[in-house]
């Protein structure tokens, strides 16, 4: 295979022309798109936005790229999400001193806290009671929500604590704090499972659970392993999320993050359907998906037809990607090559 | 799915003992009356997930029925032209859904997820708010009953949807098309290779699935005479429960439509039930609904796996 | 091709298949390169070769599975290019692939018939349907209910069904990709006396199997292929084992005698060999019945019986794969309890199933993966074995296994049947095991690799490994044992140390459980014509 | 028992069963709007069967549906939509049930069906937003840049707010609406929106925003941008909840066109209505106002949500 044929059949080849199009399309519809100023120290610019915003739905899709590896699904991300903001401010909320570091440290360390619980929980119906996946996860999903609102009374809490909003609109040597969080969670994901053995065992599992277990994989712990990690990540993206707004809204913190954060890894390459993953293509998937969002509002399209829209360029990317259409274009270019070949041979 | 079914039952007397007019024939109907339209999905649903695949659509799919019906009729055309529309225009979403997943081997999630931003966008293009439907075919149907005797009596929805139920046991366990679902769901690559069509088959699959949609919208339709773009968000989740509490395999290659309705069933007297109970706040609402569902699923798993 | 031999002398009607000049890469391998192939009615047909050699990619291009990059191919005259086996099969091609391609959730009927199946009243005729697929079952000699469903079945049952299933279409071309590969000899005698059937109907049938004498026994005409390339066809009666041996790995091969002197040298030193491992009363209810099982350091113990005897399931229970519900088992005196394969492999027992496919290989990882599975499990998560030990183990596999392609890289799922067995093979060696179960390791491969791993299963026995021994291969288990344990109707019926023990008087017993001497059981029964597998 | 209250002439109050379908708990003002009502019941000492319909239709149908069987004496509900009631108040009407519709209007032609419709107008409260936008921009020449925060796509608060708003300031040529996007109610929504909108509409001089949670969200994206909220971009909401007024106290919102959720003392008053067999007002407009900075710091102490 030439070099270009096999940069234009790998599998991110199409997601990345996606975003670079989205980009394009961005750029002509307001030229200041690409600049990136430093203002007071920090960057500034719509691909700053671009990638805060993103963060928390690449968290996410992080946790669920793990999870999904194993052939699961976790649906119940927005909720967990919900509940850790909600934790969190109503820690906050009811410390003496609000604006205190270390309060706003308990209160994020309990919202941790708080999710693993979630997270072993998600792991005990799936791995020891053998609950399909997203069933197991529906439950919390459902649930989760009502225990959000219970902790806020289903009112938004707005709290005024200065290193608690750092976490979500706070710069870090000039760089968003979320964006930190996220490239630093991105980072041990990736490390852990790929220096250790965990990634291939995670693989092994989803890819064939009888004979993993027969090679004598710890199947259970994995799981348990996953769904926790992924509700660790969620609970991360609450809390950005939550501090983004410096507000805990039950309602509708991480509402439908799971779609899209399902979306980003299964755009990034990685198949439902279990076995090999890649975080890097998650974070492509991320990205393509915020950028998306933001396309919709700096080019100003209409919300009526948003929904069309984001059906368009998701369709159009499954489409190129799909080796169909990949197995076409080369069966294509081999015939142009084929044709030139003879009239070579001709003349 | 005998287990699910002795489940149902044991709720069903036990919020019969609990709650003041609980235990009536008819509170047994509405289940039927109320959740005839999820029947319907939960049935096309089965399909879809007997093959090993995903419908997120359904749910925009009946908005998006409901918004056609409601428009077509607001500018007078006939019902006998409208519903047949309707059935056309989702059975081709479904093909085209079904072709994207076999030909571009898309995955169902994201393929239906696709469908399923469509149709909701679609919805709103159509109008951004809600339609009435006053057209009196829909509204005969609506309101009409059918008296079952002793007072009690079922919509005309009901029948519909048993109807479609029947037709689908058939086909699922009679035909050739039906087993060729099931192999599908029990091994893909075994099936091609045994020779079966797959590849029609499993297009046609999503078709029925829209189709079911679709028809599953117009009976939303009937029950609440109204297109709205918002409506039956989520609803996709509600069928895939149905189906999975109704002993399905999401992996597929085993399952039953009889359990998906059972399924729908349950989740009907899990709503009845929280309306019954008539105290909680929203928040508990939610919690009751997901322990409920918990509960009957670890029931239902414990039973199962006592008895192999 | 110029070294198609007998050209002249038989071939008097026109082939109902001819394949030219078939072409068949995959990225980084030319599975097929330019190969020729032809058919006639009412011929038995081999297709020879080594592992990865190309055999099944050849039926995969007849039948459409794969497309084939160049040639063509022609059925009964007229040139066909199959989208699917969907397509192969209207056309007359009725094909048993060489994994079993069926569906474990529905009966054994549906199985058979679906696609074809009985109709009644616009519906599926369900009675109809399982009588006539009873029929065919029992024509195979078979009795199982047609209603049950096909994954309560052991893999050989189901390999028999996949026959069933193909057999029953009136087929111009039968093709069977070992088909034998975990069949006894009443079994594979059955199978033939169907394929002489169908031979004399004018069918024209590909049996390929990696046991010469049953492509001796059956076959007229064989067509030799290795390394993806065309090496001739043959007339089966004008072709000495031993030339066929060389074409197809082109070389000599000595080994097999080498073993064959070595066999029965090593007899374990009853005194010193502490025994390692020792089943008492183990059984788990449906099953196997409660048996007694010790299996001394360095000794390899044979298991023998029919289909459906219980083999797999004792082994499955020593191995931890299934838990047992009665009975104790003490490993060097220690009394435990074997809840999982973890606990097992943790205690360096290793158990390799027989179904390579659904409980073997991991399709999606690498060679190498696959390789370092077992071992890496063992080790945890967090202790992952450096990347160039995983390199060297991979590596000291594939070529102690002659494992092909021999890229660490490639993914097992591409590997041709026999290797992947060689890859599970090797991620038990790579554990170190003490006590090594082998349920079925040479299913499925070539001559040349099974004398190799049969080398090594002495080595390691020599070096203090013990090895409980499954085969369908009687020659095989009695070649290779120094103790055979007979099962029959789950239940272990003779303990026997191999010393003087022929496949003979192992029949006998097998068939009616009383330890027999070799006259008594030459007497007894006939000599199966078929003699499972010999590669001598 | 059972029968309607009108008919078998007044009741004592707690021997009363009212049933209150809600929408749901989508969003703080809801639940204020919940917990007033729940507050006023247990005041008045009225029996209440509260249900949630988690904003859909067939639940509150449903719910409905329930209460007729209950024989509940009142039905009192806040639709999800506006269409789609005629069969199932038909249902309450042939039982004698009388409804009673909080918040949200239906669409039925036949107003026999409900006895009252209590709640805000909210194509008046779009209207009041535009007035204040009118007014303040009055003597401009120059060009005003609006951007407009929707509300969820499709819900009714969000059309007539726009609505009104549109109409009102459509007279003076010089207000232009530059962007309109949804921000689904959400403080998240509206930061995100106004984040991205500032950047491609660098010249806004106004937001109009559906909720004062979206508000809420733009004051934060403009304070991330480096510009002061009120006085760089003026701001305009609806609601009044009470962080929008502090907000607005501290200057960061110009004007909040209030949209109350307590409606509880009210809809006591024509439960007590119909119990005593008066017939109510067929439409009772909620008691609102709108909110300067002033008014809000006054206002501010005593707001309860
Ligand atoms: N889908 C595939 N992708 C890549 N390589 C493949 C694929 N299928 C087969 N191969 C390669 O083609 C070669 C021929 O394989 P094939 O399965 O035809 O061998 P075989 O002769 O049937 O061997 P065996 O006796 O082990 O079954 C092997 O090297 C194999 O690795
Ligand atoms: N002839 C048969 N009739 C019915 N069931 C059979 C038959 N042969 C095998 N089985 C099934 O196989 C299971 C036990 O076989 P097991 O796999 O232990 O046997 P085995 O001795 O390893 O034989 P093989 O693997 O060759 O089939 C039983 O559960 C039974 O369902
Ligand atoms: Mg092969
Ligand atoms: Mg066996």
């Amino acid at each position: 295979m030439s070099g270009l044929a096999k940069v234009v059949s790998h599998r991110l080849f199409w997601p990345i022309v996606m975003l670079l199009v989205l980009f394009a399309i961005n750029l002509v519809a307001f030229p200041g798109f690409f600049t990136i100023t430093v203002r007071d120290g920090q960057l500034f610019g719509s691909l700053i936005d671009i990638l805060r915003n993103g963060a928390p739905t690449l968290i996410i899709a992080v946790g669920m790229t793990l999870v999904i590896a194993t052939r699961g699904i976790d649906l119940s991300v927005g909720a967990v999400a919900a509940i850790s903001g909600a934790v969190a401010c109503s820690i906050i909320l009811g410390s003496p001193e609000p604006g205190n570091l270390a309060t706003v440290a308990v209160a994020v360390a309990v919202a941790l806290l708080i999710s693993l619980v979630l997270g072993v929980w998600n792991g005990f119906l799936v791995a020891v009671l053998g609950i399909q996946p997203i069933i197991a996860t529906l439950i919390l999903m459902t649930a989760g929500r009502g225990v959000a609102m219970l902790i806020t009374e289903g009112q938004i809490l707005t709290v005024n604590s200065p290193p608690f909003k750092f976490l979500g609109s706070g710069f870090w040597f000039g760089v968003p704090v979320a964006v930190v969080i996220a490239a630093v969670v991105f980072g041990i994901a990736a490390l852990v499972t790929r220096r250790t053995a965990l990634g291939m065992l995670i693989e092994s599992v989803g890819i064939n659970p009888e004979a993993s277990r027969q090679a004598g994989l710890r199947a259970r712990g994995l799981l348990f392993a996953v769904y926790t990690f992924c509700a660790l990540c969620a609970a991360i993206a609450g809390l950005i999320l939550t501090a983004n707004t410096a507000a805990a809204d039950a309602n509708n913190t991480g509402l439908f993050i799971e779609l899209d954060a399902i979306l980003a890894v299964v755009i990034g390459g990685t198949s439902l359907a279990g076995g090999r993953y890649t975080l890097f293509g998650t974070l492509v998937g991320a990205l393509v998906i915020q950028t998306l969002v933001t396309t919709v509002y700096t080019v100003g399209i209409p919300p009526i037809a948003t929904m069309v829209f984001k059906a368009a360029v998701v369709t159009i990317v499954c489409l190129l990607q799909s080796p169909t259409t990949a197995a076409s274009i080369s069966g294509f270019r081999r015939r142009l090559a084929a044709r030139a070949g003879k009239g070579l041979a001709a003349s | 799915m005998t287990v699910t079914a002795v489940l149902f039952v044991a709720v069903f007397v036990v919020g019969g003992i609990r709650y003041r007019g609980f235990f009536s024939g008819q509170v047994f109907l509405n289940l039927f009356v109320d959740n005839a339209y999820l029947i319907v999905l939960a049935v096309g649903m089965t399909f879809v997930i007997l093959t090993g695949g995903i419908d997120l659509s359904v749910g925009a799919v009946v908005a998006l029925s409901g918004m056609i019906a409601a428009s077509l009729l607001q500018t007078g055309w006939s019902p006998a032209v409208v519903i047949p529309l309707i059935l056309v225009l989702t059975s081709v979403l479904g093909l085209l859904v079904g072709l994207m997943i076999h030909v571009f081997k898309v995955q169902p999630f994201i393929a239906t997820l696709a469908a399923m931003f469509l149709a909701r966008g679609l919805c709103y293009v159509i109008s951004q708010s809600s339609i009435s439907i006053v057209e009196p075919t829909f509204v005969q149907l609506a309101v009409s009953r059918i008296p079952l005797g002793g007072g009690l009596s079922v919509t005309p929805s009901v029948i519909i949807a048993l109807a479609v139920v029947a037709l689908a046991v058939w086909v699922l366990h009679a035909t050739r098309f039906g087993r060729t679902v099931y192999a599908i769901g029990g091994g893909e690559q075994s099936g091609l290779l045994m020779g079966l069509p797959v590849a029609r088959t499993k297009v046609l699959v999503y078709v029925i699935s829209g189709f079911c949609s679709g028809l599953a919208g117009v009976l939303f339709t009937f029950y609440t005479l109204s297109g709205y773009p918002l409506t039956a968000v989520g609803t996709e989740l509600d069928a895939i429960a149905a189906v999975v509490i109704g002993g399905t395999l999401l992996t597929g290659g085993y399952g039953f439509v009889l359990g998906s309705v059972l399924g729908v069933l349950v989740l009907g007297v899990i709503q009845t039930i929280i309306t019954f109970e008539g105290t909680l706040s929203s928040w508990w609402t939610k919690i009751f609904i997901g322990a409920l569902l918990l509960v009957f699923i670890i029931l239902q798993k414990v039973l199962t796996s006592r008895r192999r | 091709m110029s070294n198609v031999t007998s050209e002249n002398t038989a071939v008097p009607r026109s082939p109902v298949v001819e394949m030219r000049g078939i072409s068949i890469g995959f990225p980084g391998v030319k599975a097929l390169d330019g190969v020729d192939f032809r058919m006639f009615p009412g011929e038995v047909h081999s297709l020879m070769g080594e592992n990865g050699a190309g055999k099944s990619t050849l039926i995969k291009a007849l039948t459409g599975v794969y497309g084939i990059d160049a040639g063509t191919i022609t059925l009964s005259g007229a040139q066909v290019s199959f989208s699917g086996p969907a397509q192969a099969q209207a056309a007359g091609i009725s094909t048993v692939y060489q994994e079993v391609n069926l569906l474990p959730n529905l009966s054994v009927a549906e199985n058979i018939m679906l696609g074809r199946e009985p109709r009644r009243f616009g519906g599926i005729g369900w009675r109809a349907m399982r009588r006539r697929s009873a029929e065919l079952l029992a024509g195979l000699g078979l009795d199982v209910d047609p209603g049950s469903l096909l994954g309560d079945h052991s893999l050989a049952v189901q390999q028999l069904i996949a026959i069933a299933r193909a057999i029953d279409v009136n087929a111009k071309v039968l093709i069977l990709d070992e088909p034998t590969s975990s069949l006894d000899a009443d079994e594979v005698a059955e199978l033939f006396r169907v394929i002489r059937s169908l031979r004399d109907q004018d069918v024209a049938i590909l049996f390929v199997s990696h046991f010469l004498d049953q492509v001796y026994e059956i076959c007229d005409r064989l067509t030799v292929l290795r390394n993806g390339t065309l090496v001739g066809e043959y007339l089966v009666e004008e072709l000495l084992r031993i030339d066929l041996v060389q074409k197809m790995i082109g070389k000599e091969l000595t080994t097999l005698d080498d073993l064959e002197q070595r066999a029965h040298a090593v007899v374990v030193d009853e005194s010193d060999a502490a025994t390692f491992v020792s089943a008492s009363k183990l059984g788990r209810r449906g099953a196997i019945n409660p048996a007694d099982l010790p299996i001394a350091a360095g000794e390899v113990v044979g298991l023998a019986g029919l289909l459906g005897s219980g083999r797999t399931e004792f082994a499955r229970l020593l191995g931890g794969i299934d838990r047992a519900d009665t009975g104790e088992l003490t490993i060097r005196g220690e009394t435990v309890r074997l809840r999982t394969p973890r606990q097992a492999i943790a205690r360096r027992i290793a158990f390799s199933s027989e179904n390579r496919r659904d409980e073997g290989i991991v399709g999606d990882l690498t060679v190498r993966d696959n390789i370092v599975l077992a071992l890496q499990a063992d080790r945890g998560w967090f202790r992952p074995i450096p990347k160039k030990k995983q390199d060297e183990l991979a590596q000291s596999y594939i070529q102690a296994l002659n494992i092909r392609p021999g890229n660490p890289d490639a993914l097992v799922r591409n590997l041709s049947g026999g290797n992947q067995q060689k890859v599970l093979l090797a991620r038990w060696l790579a554990i170190a095991p003490r006590l090594l179960i082998l349920d079925e390791p040479t299913r499925g491969i070539d001559i040349g690799a099974k004398a190799e791993i049969q080398k090594l299963v002495f080595n390691l026995a020599e070096n203090g490994m013990s090895v409980l021994f499954i085969s369908a291969e009687l020659e095989e288990v009695l070649r290779l044992s120094h103790r055979v344990v007979v099962l029959r109707d789950r239940h272990v019926v003779a303990d026997l140390e191999n010393d003087g023990l022929t496949v003979d008087s192992l029949l006998t017993l097998i068939a009616d459980g009383r330890v027999a001497s070799d006259d008594e059981a030459l007497a007894e029964i006939e000599p199966t014509p078929t003699t499972q597998g010999g590669t001598r | 028992d059972g029968g309607s209250a009108a008919e078998g002439g007044p009741k004592p109050l707690d021997e009363l069963v009212v049933g209150f379908a809600q929408v749901g708990a989508e969003s703080g003002w809801r639940t204020a709007n919940t917990k007033d009502i729940q507050a006023a019941f247990e005041e008045a000492g009225i029996e209440l069967k509260f249900s949630d319909a988690q904003q859909k239709q067939e639940n509150q149908i449903k719910a409905i549906r329930s209460y007729i069987q209950q024989q509940v004496d009142v039905i009192a509900f806040s639709p999800v939509v506006e269409t789609g009631w005629d069969a199932v108040l038909n249902e309450a009407k042939a039982a004698g049930i009388p409804v009673v519709l909080t918040d949200r209007a239906v669409d039925s032609k036949d107003e026999s069906l409900y006895v009252s419709f209590l709640g805000s107008d909210f194509v008046l409260e779009g209207e009041k937003a535009g007035q204040w936008v009118l007014d303040e921009y009055a003597d401009t020449t120059e060009p005003v840049e609006i951007i407009q925060l929707e509300g969820t796509t499709g819900a009714a608060p969000a059309i007539d707010r726009a609505e009104g708003f549109a109409e009102v300031i459509a007279e003076n040529p010089n207000l232009e609406v530059v962007a309109s996007q949804t921000g689904d109610f959400t403080r998240a929504g509206g930061k995100q929106v106004t984040e991205a909108l500032l950047k491609s509409n660098p010249g806004v001089d106004l937001i109009y925003a559906h909720n004062d949670d979206m508000g809420l969200g733009a004051i934060e994206a403009i304070e991330a941008a480096g510009l002061v909220p009120g006085e760089d971009i003026k701001i305009v909401t609806v609601d009044a909840v009470k962080d929008g007024m502090q907000a607005l106290a501290d200057g960061k919102i110009n004007f909040i066109v209030e949209c109350s959720p307590l409606l509880g003392a009210q809809l006591i008053e024509i439960i007590t209505q119909v119990n005593d067999g008066e017939t109510p007002e067929k439409r009772i407009v909620t008691e609102e106002t709108t909110f300067t900075q002033e008014q809000a710091i006054e206002a501010l102490p005593d707001r309860q949500y």
